[in-house]
């Protein structure tokens, strides 16, 4: 019944907690780390290397500023990449989430990963810079396997790092 | 049916044998007909749908009917992948469900249906085949509505091109698609016009000819800034215009009239409101009581991008005079909420991560009830 | 989230409390009723009259003492009935119910109602005198629907008074 | 996908555009390649498969693979309706799945396959056509299994009518159909032979040919008495023996010879364990550790009637010795459990009514961890 009750607080916790949670996390100015967490030592991505740090299987994790979803860290794949199967969605909402390791504001595509049931596992819903659909790229309501070939059956979500906003100086 | 019933025959003649080999013997009594129930003629004025998109299992979508009065549930709906909600027709005359299915689940062919059950059997007895499209959203009640004649159902489609498809309900067919470049949802303002919102804060209206094809269509000018207070997409019909809320609690009422659509703006927070950081929000959370013109709005204390939290509260407002009458303090936190359109009407309240739906008395605010072990993510409310 | 609770609750007690809170109602001699209990009047059914007593809404009503499934007088049908728009199936399984209110033991057809989605709502699992499948006639553990129109769509189980015990004088 | 990938394009420069009209820019980043991962070529030892017929949402179940030593989730299969669980293919080179599926999600036209995914992608690579009969049942192992060869998919159907689906699985297609009238399930004894269990306690032995076609059948006298003491459906494969539980509290050896079968018994129990109602019980609650012959069976206290109570125990036999090794106290009650056949054997135990899997060292019996999370009725386990 842990679990129930873990899915239900997940699922209260994300709708309900998000605000003060994020406040925060502003305060700390940086990111809330449970005791699952693994540091994250600056990894190569693609040409960029960003230093961070966090645990990628909570809902805290920096990157998941504007996710709404199932994490796909926790369903065999990883912050990057989909679970075995799965098909990813080239089309994409994105948010601007604050890495607090090097202050900068990165964009953060969020593909969903499709061709499959629900994966069920790290539900997170923060909406930070969230629209309603009417503004689609920047709507975590839409269902974007819509974009992907297993068409809209949603399994989970990626978080890719795909811009840094400069900084005015 | 026949081998069926000889073989339950079977069954039974096995079963009293084995069962009695021992000496007792079993005298048989006439059992109680084999049959299902049917509802009553006329739906109740305190029924209600509670739509279930069933996150963590999005093939079987659910809608369950229950009686607010009683608490109990009346019947259920099985309805596909990626549910958003019933449609009620004419005095829920018939029940309008847009459906997907995929040929092996969650893979394979995907057919795109309208399913019409009957209201009283809640079998389906109809299916018109729609293109494969529909928006695969959060459930949104404007994703898919009626014309206000009930001839036409509009439904939103995203792929990610924007339409809406048209299905000829009384026909019971599909009769074509409107573009709707750049604008989503559907919202109807009158006999047989709608508009959708854009994503620059204007408004794209269409004007349907008896056919259901877009006899005109035309773009307002901004009637919302989207960017520093955006509507959200929750909005409800008063007569024959539109009010929605916007993330930080202004209410905005859209009128269509001649020329294009007029923008109207009232606070819903005063000045301590603000200051406690109370906002509207959630996944339905704002409802109109159409003859007394009151409009109950979910409302939680809460910050910037807060506007799907859940409530804890429902504060009620006359229309007419734009100010707030009431607050209701719920006993759970709600994302969804409706009330009924009688003169006694009922308030309906669902949390998504709660299995229940709430019922409290929509004029004193009393809480009345809890219905339990409804669905496992309830999103969206219909009611008669 | 207590209806979470309640759906964990009724999976462990009916799976774990089964015996004894059985024993119990045994050494009562009559059944538990619930707090939210309509003690029923005797009804004609068919040509018979059973006497009994006990909520039909809860898993320790006597009829369901080899019920496996989601009652349907939760479901919109009654203890005899299914609910609107699902298909009755013919063939079942029985069990042999003791009614404390007239210390009789009745034959108790458990027939599925099929064609829609599981209904969800009290589950309950008593299984006094199921058997294995390979004894398919006292076995709780078969979808029964395969023997409706609408083949194996489970959705809840009506529990129907097929027969008397008589008492051996 | 070309559209798809322009269409991306755009997005991506809307939103640049969008986003920084306010005259901050943004430098890019080459993102991260768009894949999913892969598992490795072998599979772990430590490996299971936990099926799930998600009893609330039966058109969804799914089939999770964890690694109990990382206690990861390394995937996910979506396996239809009435899902009973994964079969896995020599070496696990293959999972095989039959599967249930509806043109209407639980109505319409009803299709049965069984499904092949390849082991490292969980890719659906083929599927085989089978007729729509396969047995709809609280998950059974016994449903489904392979010859001694792995040629033969074997499936139990009832209809009510009973039979044996056989599908050639190097070929990928059905064979043909074995009647098996008043006997049921699967238990293979050797390179192309299984028997079945029969409702007077007899069994009914198949020998296959090389078509997979009944070369013999011959039904065996009462093996058990299934009306004061019945085994459990739930046994376990013990060279070519079989062992079972009654719900009593006996092992049942089912030894298939030249001539038939022969039975012997023991007990799991002592006059202790008596007194003390200790019973056998659950869904899946027989275990066998293969090189060791180390049998594991989950126990609880219970009375008549109590042979599908969660087991809060699990006792340790040695099979040859026929007696009791060791005790484990488990953290949590569990209905299912299953052994790893390596050296330093995991013991995995779940239970229906709670989305998590427990693991134990098989050996010391020490609660190593809990996965949690995974499913919704977790039913049974396989490894490797």
């Amino acid at each position: 019944m842990q679990q129930f009750d873990s899915l239900v607080e997940r699922l209260s916790r994300s709708l309900a907690k998000t605000t003060s949670r994020r406040s925060v996390i502003r305060k700390l100015g940086v990111l809330l780390v449970g005791t699952a967490s693994l540091p994250l030592l600056p990894v190569a991505r693609g040409q960029a290397v960003v230093k961070e740090e966090g645990d990628p299987a909570t809902c805290e994790y920096w990157r998941y500023c504007a996710i709404d979803g199932f994490l796909c860290a926790c369903c065999g794949g990883s912050v990057t990449t989909c679970p075995p199967g799965t098909e990813p969605a080239p089309v994409t909402w994105v948010g601007t989430c604050r890495n607090a390791s090097d202050g900068n504001d990165y964009i953060v595509s969020y593909n969903d990963c499709c061709g499959k049931s629900s994966c069920g596992r790290c539900l997170c819903n923060r909406n930070e810079g969230d629209r309603p659909i009417y503004r689609p790229q920047q709507a975590n309501d839409l269902n974007w396997c819509i974009g992907s070939k297993a068409n809209i059956p949603y399994h989970c979500t990626v978080s890719r790092i795909v811009g840094v906003v400069e900084k005015k100086r | 049916m026949t081998r069926l019933a000889s073989c339950a025959g079977v069954v039974g003649i096995t079963l009293l044998a084995s069962l009695f080999a021992g000496g007792s013997a079993a005298a048989e009594i006439t059992p109680d007909p084999l049959v299902a129930d049917q509802l009553p003629a006329q739906p109740g004025a305190h029924w209600v749908w509670v739509n279930d998109v069933v996150f963590h299992h999005m093939a079987d979508g659910k809608a369950f009917l229950l009686d607010g009065d009683s608490g109990r549930m009346l019947g259920m709906l099985s309805t596909g992948f990626s549910f958003n909600g019933v449609v009620l027709g004419k005095s829920g005359a018939e029940i309008l469900s847009p459906e997907t299915y995929f040929s092996r689940g969650t893979r394979g062919t995907r057919t795109d249906v309208v399913t019409f059950y009957a209201p009283r059997t809640l079998s389906p007895v109809a299916e018109v085949t729609i293109p494969p499209k529909r928006a695969s959203t959060i459930p949104q009640l404007a994703n898919s509505r009626l014309t206000d004649d009930f001839r036409f159902l509009l439904l939103y489609n995203y792929t990610p091109a924007q339409s809406v498809t048209v299905v000829d309900v009384p026909a019971r067919k599909f009769v074509g698609e409107i573009e709707t470049p750049g604008c989503a949802l559907v919202y109807p303002t009158g006999r047989r016009a709608f508009f959708s919102l854009c994503g620059d804060g204007a408004a794209l209206q269409v004007q349907l000819d008896d056919n259901g094809r877009a006899a005109s269509r035309s773009r307002t000018a901004q009637l919302f800034d989207p960017l520093t207070d955006p509507v959200t997409e929750k909005g409800v019909r008063d007569g024959n215009d539109w009010l929605f809320a916007t993330f930080a609690g202004n209410a905005v009422r859209l009128a269509p009239g001649a020329s294009g659509i007029t923008a109207a703006t009232w606070s819903l927070l005063d000045e301590a409101d603000r200051r406690d950081s109370w906002r509207p929000g959630g996944m339905q959370h704002l409802a109109l009581h159409a003859t007394t013109r009151r409009l109950y709005s979910l409302m939680h204390v809460g910050g910037a991008d807060s506007h799907k939290d859940p409530g804890t509260e429902v504060w009620v407002y006359d229309v007419a005079g734009k100010k707030r009458t009431q607050r209701i303090v719920l006993q759970e936190m709600a994302t969804s909420i409706a009330v009924t359109q009688d003169a006694k009407p009922l308030l309906f309240a669902i949390f998504i991560g709660a299995q229940k739906v709430d019922v409290y008395d929509a004029l004193s605010g009393k809480f009345l009830r809890s219905i339990g072990e409804i669905g496992f993510t309830p999103t969206t409310l219909v009611t008669y």
